[in-house]
């Protein structure tokens, strides 16, 4: 079966030796037993911490493991932070969610027409794939490195958004981590001829990006007989947009979508 | 004592997950076996079918718990061949890294859990412990340690923190040592030779005939490795050997893997060594906005948009640390996969369990089953 | 080894029921076939062209149709093959490619249970991974993992 | 010379209380009634039962600790370290907490049995225990035949661990037992066999005997093919690593004792710890000279109060540790690997050992330490 060796490395099982009979293995775990005499290479959990400080240089042990290694953890994701103040309830840590385990709830602070929506998250579900944290285009929901979130209670594994910012304050190290966007990303296109002015999209625009701009008055529209009707049409503004798509759940006539048009 | 069936599993020291190995003996010989499997199902390849091209990482990472990272690649690179993306070059090279660390650790796993199997009790410990360290690393730059969620369509989620070449060197040094003290426990240990020589032996055309791959199939002379056969990401772009053993045996396993590892850890070093010098992006640029991350999900208030997108079957081949796993995305423009289907290595060489296992001892089951390597998670999907 | 490679083997065996060897990126190439024409196909390419090994058998359900893929391996040419047929949704059997490659049996079993096709004179078609007597089919497209609000999807092309 | 001993020890306590006792009930009926000398006998072997019962338990439990602190070192981790100084305590912890654990019993097991094998496997495990000399002044073991008794009490084991096997009703229980049965069978014969070769030289079945006579060499060294024997067959008679068989965890789950949990599981635990301390306590005393020292051992060494104790469990715990070396080295082997290396190589080697032992007897020479009298001889 084997066509040519090269490439290949055969491997063969060593003669079995009859005298040393089992001296090799036994003398391998003296070893080892001398080595850890004076340290072995546990890390005493509750005591000590992978992410102790004195982790995070190597610490090599008598055993000559070397621990903490791979201690860099800036990058853990672990439970979230929430910075509340800088959210701008966009929606797209939800929507970008595998597990739906995001759910926006309304937080104090917001006016009362528009009451200002957080992230909740239920820990009993997460996956931690850091997927919201990926998307969160204003870098206010971050992982940091706090993994201890055994409870008793069910009820107490939902993370309120003041839970998430008390987190957030407690200035953990957080995953520095920030993707950059795609350059040639989707953005948001009008159908022009579909369009009523209603400004909806504009008013629920996260980032204030939407502007309603004048236009000539359109031929054959609903309402276009009217004679004070001033007409407008949404015009976004690409670089702040951070394309979370609310404009185009709230346009009742459907006339923005997706699209990679210039 | 008459014949009898007795279950090994779905709760067994031996099947080192949840599987069923039905056993027919004849006092201490075995008969006739008949796996079940099917505990472990979680319908990965359904939830797919719901989700988001890159929300199915999430799920691949569950799909092997000991070698989630080659599936995340297996599952990228169909999904990528569905959709028609590149990864620039410096995501392939770290693809490779992640791949070889990850079959590091997936043998380390395999050899604390085989040596488990035959009661040795201190390489176990050695074993974990030393996986530990690849898990530290992974857990440095992808921020988990088991369900890593690194890769994405189109390259990887990010670069490698400052540090980590010469970090994973260390880690690769120590390795190197500690293979030696391996194999002084085992292949220096009569019992051990006397246990593993000539046991479970299944040559290389019965072992082609029913699917056998990976280790199984290299320890039986077939020289087969889909990394030199059909190279993806930037193996044709590394220089390593193929293990081979001959005796198509436990013994023979055991050669072929460790030599696998002494491979992963010179292909790492050649790795790490291109990453030292060719910075660059490590997604491609000219992503679809879809394969970002925002969308509306179904349920919420919104519209889901059907696109025109390239449609097509994409299919993956990569060579896990178990053999060989293919799958094929089925992309049919929309959003979700229409059709997402795995094929484990564990699956077939589990499915040849009565060409192995029929004529040894019922102790000879968990080392034999121990070389094997079985992974549930990934049979049962 | 090339499409047309496939294509000249297989076409004096199959005659009328080869549909077609279509190229496949990464592969030796697609071969579609009818599948009254299964075990010669099979025996064709395992025992002609080499492909002894079949790593997968999988369905696709396309609603009206369901579709068979085979994945095969050569060892000789280093290369991936596909063979694919289509059965209608109501109709959905195939012949066995057990007797010929031993690794299909499993993956026929969860292909049967998964996808609902059957495999004629297959020598263990149980099931795998679900329990014994499960009635359903979960990977066929009318299995729905959650029924609830189903949202009216407005279809809209760029 | 009257020596003070564990024995009379005992009796002057159980003398002084029931005479401290007929002196409150103030020298009626009652009084001559707890002043008879078979009474005052009988709570002497009583305190006497209780202490060692007390001292082999304690024994037993820290044989655990110790076991599992230098597996721990042996696999580069630490072993029991919370409850307690360095996790002392963290076996009479586990104890407790498996006394308080509900028994339970597999439907259709047979209940006779599943609760005679384990309280018979723990009973005569610890009969063993007053027939051993621990010391001189532990004076139970002049029995005259005390190496046999022991050996003899030693060997009912497999008896009701395949008892308790048969009536768990479990597959792996039975083959468990099977095995058990098997291997302690097959490895009883070299046993007995490299015992002779000890009682040939030293000419006494008393294990005290035995003793005394090595003050002057230890027999390990004219006896070394016995004590490879020995050691080996121990190591199966014990069921540890690498001839843990029966109770392979790997295929057998548990063997004989899979179907055991609470207070029946701590008696096979116990009794297994047992078995291992007498295991070691009878390599000491046949072929490591027991609780005697050699002659270049400085006097101020061996003259201090449990002098004899603390050399004595100082060399159990040495040779316990070994086999704690081999069990954290070495893998299991298999079944029928067992029953040839028992018939085919131990029972040549322990009947090279005897004839050994019997021409050294006859030239009355002991090599290694040049030509002495033979004792017994």
């Amino acid at each position: 079966m084997t066509d040519g060796t090269a490439g290949t490395a055969a491997t063969q099982a060593p003669e079995e030796n009859p005298v040393l009979y089992v001296a090799r293995p036994m003398a391998t775990a003296a070893r080892q037993f001398v080595k850890s005499l004076v340290r072995p290479s546990t890390i005493v959990y509750p005591y000590e911490r992978l992410e102790d400080p004195r982790f995070r240089g190597e610490v090599a042990v008598a055993s000559g493991k070397p621990i903490g290694v791979g201690a860099v953890w800036d990058n853990y994701r672990g439970v979230h932070a929430l910075n509340i103040a800088t959210c701008i309830s966009c929606n797209l840590c939800a929507f970008s969610c595998p597990d739906l385990c995001i759910e926006m709830v309304t937080v104090p602070g917001g006016d009362p027409k528009h009451p200002k929506k957080c992230p909740q998250i239920d820990y009993g579900k997460c996956s931690y794939c850091g997927f919201c944290s990926d998307a969160c285009p204003e870098g206010c929901l971050t992982m940091t490195t706090r993994y201890e979130l055994s409870t008793p209670k069910r009820s107490e594994m939902v993370y309120s958004p003041q839970k998430l910012n008390e987190v957030f304050r407690s200035k953990l190290p957080m995953n520095p981590i920030r993707l950059e966007r795609p350059e040639n990303e989707d953005r948001i296109l009008l159908d022009p001829p579909l369009c009523i002015g209603c400004n909806a999209c504009a008013r629920d625009c996260p980032t204030a990006c939407i502007t309603m701009l004048d236009v000539p008055k359109p031929e054959g529209k609903p309402g276009a007989k009217l004679p004070k009707r001033i007409w407008k049409e949404p015009v976004v503004n690409d670089s702040d947009c951070v394309r979370c798509g609310t404009c185009i759940s709230v346009c009742p006539k459907e006339c923005l979508f997706w699209g990679s048009r210039p | 004592m008459s014949e009898m069936w007795i279950n090994m599993g779905p709760q067994h020291p031996m099947t080192h997950g949840l599987w069923n190995l039905r056993v027919q003996i004849d006092g201490e010989l075995v008969r006739a076996v008949d796996p079940e499997m099917g505990y472990l199902h979680r319908g990965i390849e359904k939830i797919s079918e719901d989700r988001h091209y890159n929300e199915v990482i999430t799920l691949m990472d569950r799909c092997c718990y000991v070698a989630g990272m080659a599936w995340e690649h297996l599952y990228i690179l169909g999904a990528e061949a569905a959709l028609q993306v590149r990864p620039p070059e410096r995501a392939d090279y770290l693809r490779v890294l992640c791949d070889e660390f990850q079959r590091l650790g997936s043998h380390l796993m395999w050899y604390a859990a085989f040596v488990q199997d035959l009661g040795l009790m201190s390489p176990f410990l050695y074993g974990m412990r030393d996986r530990d360290l690849v898990l530290d690393l992974f857990q440095s730059f992808t921020g988990a340690r088991m369900t890593y969620e690194y890769m994405r369509v189109g390259g990887v989620r990010n670069d490698l923190p400052p540090g980590f070449a010469d970090r994973s060197r260390k880690v690769l040094d120590w390795l190197d040592d500690r293979f030696r003290e391996y194999d002084a426990l085992c292949l220096g240990s009569t019992i051990f030779r006397k246990r593993c020589d000539g046991l479970g032996v299944l040559k290389g055309p019965e072992a082609i005939a029913h699917g056998v791959t990976g280790p199984m199939l290299r320890a039986a002379g077939v020289k087969r490795d889909l990394r030199k056969d059909r190279p993806y990401s930037a193996y044709d772009r590394v220089d390593f050997d193929v293990a081979l053993a001959d005796s198509a045996d436990v013994t023979g396993r055991y050669l072929v893997r460790m030599e696998e590892m002494r491979q992963s850890v010179r292909i790492l070093r050649q790795v790490l060594d291109w990453l030292d010098h060719h910075p660059g992006p490590v997604v491609a640029d000219r992503l679809p906005r879809w394969l970002g991350a925002p969308y509306a999900p179904v349920g919420a208030e919104g519209y889901l948009l059907k696109r025109n997108y390239p449609k097509g079957l994409g299919l993956s081949a990569i060579e896990e640390p178990h053999g060989e796993a293919l799958s094929y995305v089925v992309n049919d423009g929309g959003e979700h996969p229409y059709r997402v289907k795995f094929r484990s290595p564990v699956f077939a060489n589990l499915s040849a369990a009565s060409t192995y296992l029929v004529g040894y001892h019922v102790a000879d089951i968990p080392p034999i089953m121990g070389s094997v390597d079985v992974c549930v998670g990934e049979v049962d999907r | 080894m090339q499409p047309q490679d496939l294509q000249r083997a297989l076409a004096p065996k199959l005659g009328e029921r080869l549909l077609g060897v279509e190229p496949f990126a990464g592969t030796a190439g697609r071969v579609r076939f009818e599948r009254t024409a299964a075990l010669e196909t099979f025996r064709a390419m395992r025992d002609d062209l080499g492909f002894a090994h079949c790593a997968m058998v999988g369905g696709i359900d396309w609603v009206e149709t369901r579709e068979v893929l085979y994945v095969l391996w050569s060892d000789g040419a280093r290369q991936y093959a596909l063979l694919s047929t289509t059965v209608p949704a109501n109709d959905a059997h195939v012949e066995t490619a057990s007797g010929v490659w031993p690794s299909a049996n499993w993956h026929e079993r969860e292909a049967w249970e998964m996808v609902d096709i059957t495999f004629d004179h297959h020598p263990d078609l149980r099931h795998l991974l679900m329990p014994d007597g499960y009635a359903f089919h979960p990977l066929l497209r009318s299995f729905k993992l959650h029924e609830p609000e189903e949202l009216e999807v407005k279809v809209r092309h760029v | 010379m009257s020596t003070v001993t564990l024995y009379s020890v005992s009796y002057d306590l159980a003398h002084d209380l029931l005479f401290l006792l007929g002196w409150i009930l103030h020298y009626g009926p009652a009084a001559a009634a707890v002043e008879n000398p078979n009474v005052v006998t009988g709570l002497g072997v009583l305190i006497f039962a209780a202490i060692l019962l007390a001292a082999s338990m304690l024994n037993t439990i820290v044989l655990i600790w110790y076991e599992r602190k230098l597996l721990g070192r042996f696999m580069d981790r630490r072993g029991a370290m919370h409850v307690g100084y360095a996790g002392l305590l963290q076996n009479f912890a586990d104890g407790l907490k498996l006394f308080r654990k509900h028994t339970t019993q597999p439907a259709e097991a047979d209940h006779v049995g599943f609760y005679f094998g384990p309280t018979a496997y723990m009973v005569s495990s610890l009969v063993i225990f007053g027939i051993l000399p621990i010391s001189t002044g532990w004076n139970s073991g002049a029995l005259p035949l005390s190496l046999l008794l022991a050996l003899v009490v030693f060997s009912f084991a497999p008896l009701f661990i395949f008892v308790s096997a048969w009536s768990s009703n479990n597959k792996y229980s039975l083959m468990g037992g099977l095995r058990s049965a098997a291997q302690m069978i097959a490895y009883e014969v070299p046993l007995l066999l490299a015992v002779v070769a000890v009682v040939v030289v030293a000419g006494s079945f008393s294990l005290t005997t035995i003793v005394y006579e090595q003050q002057n060499y230890w027999f390990w060294g004219p006896l070394v093919v016995a004590l490879v024997v020995f050691v080996a067959a121990m190591l199966a008679e014990m069921e540890r690593i690498p001839f843990d068989l029966p109770e392979a965890e790997a295929e057998l789950v548990e063997g004989w004792n899979t179907e055991y949990g609470g207070m029946l599981f701590a008696f096979f635990m116990l009794a297994d710890y047992l078995r291992a301390l007498v295991g070691s306590i009878l390599i000491v005393l046949l072929f490591l000279g027991g609780w005697t020292m050699p002659g270049w051992v400085p006097s101020a060494a061996t003259s201090f109060p449990l002098a004899g104790i603390f050399w004595f469990m100082l060399k159990t715990y040495l040779v316990f540790g070994l086999f704690v070396w081999v069990r954290a080295s070495l893998p299991r082997v298999r079944t029928d690997q067992l029953l040839r290396v028992g018939w085919n190589r131990l029972i040549p080697l322990s009947l090279l050992s005897v004839f050994l032992a019997a021409a050294l007897v006859s030239v009355r020479c002991l090599p290694v330490f040049g030509c002495v009298p033979s004792p017994g001889g």
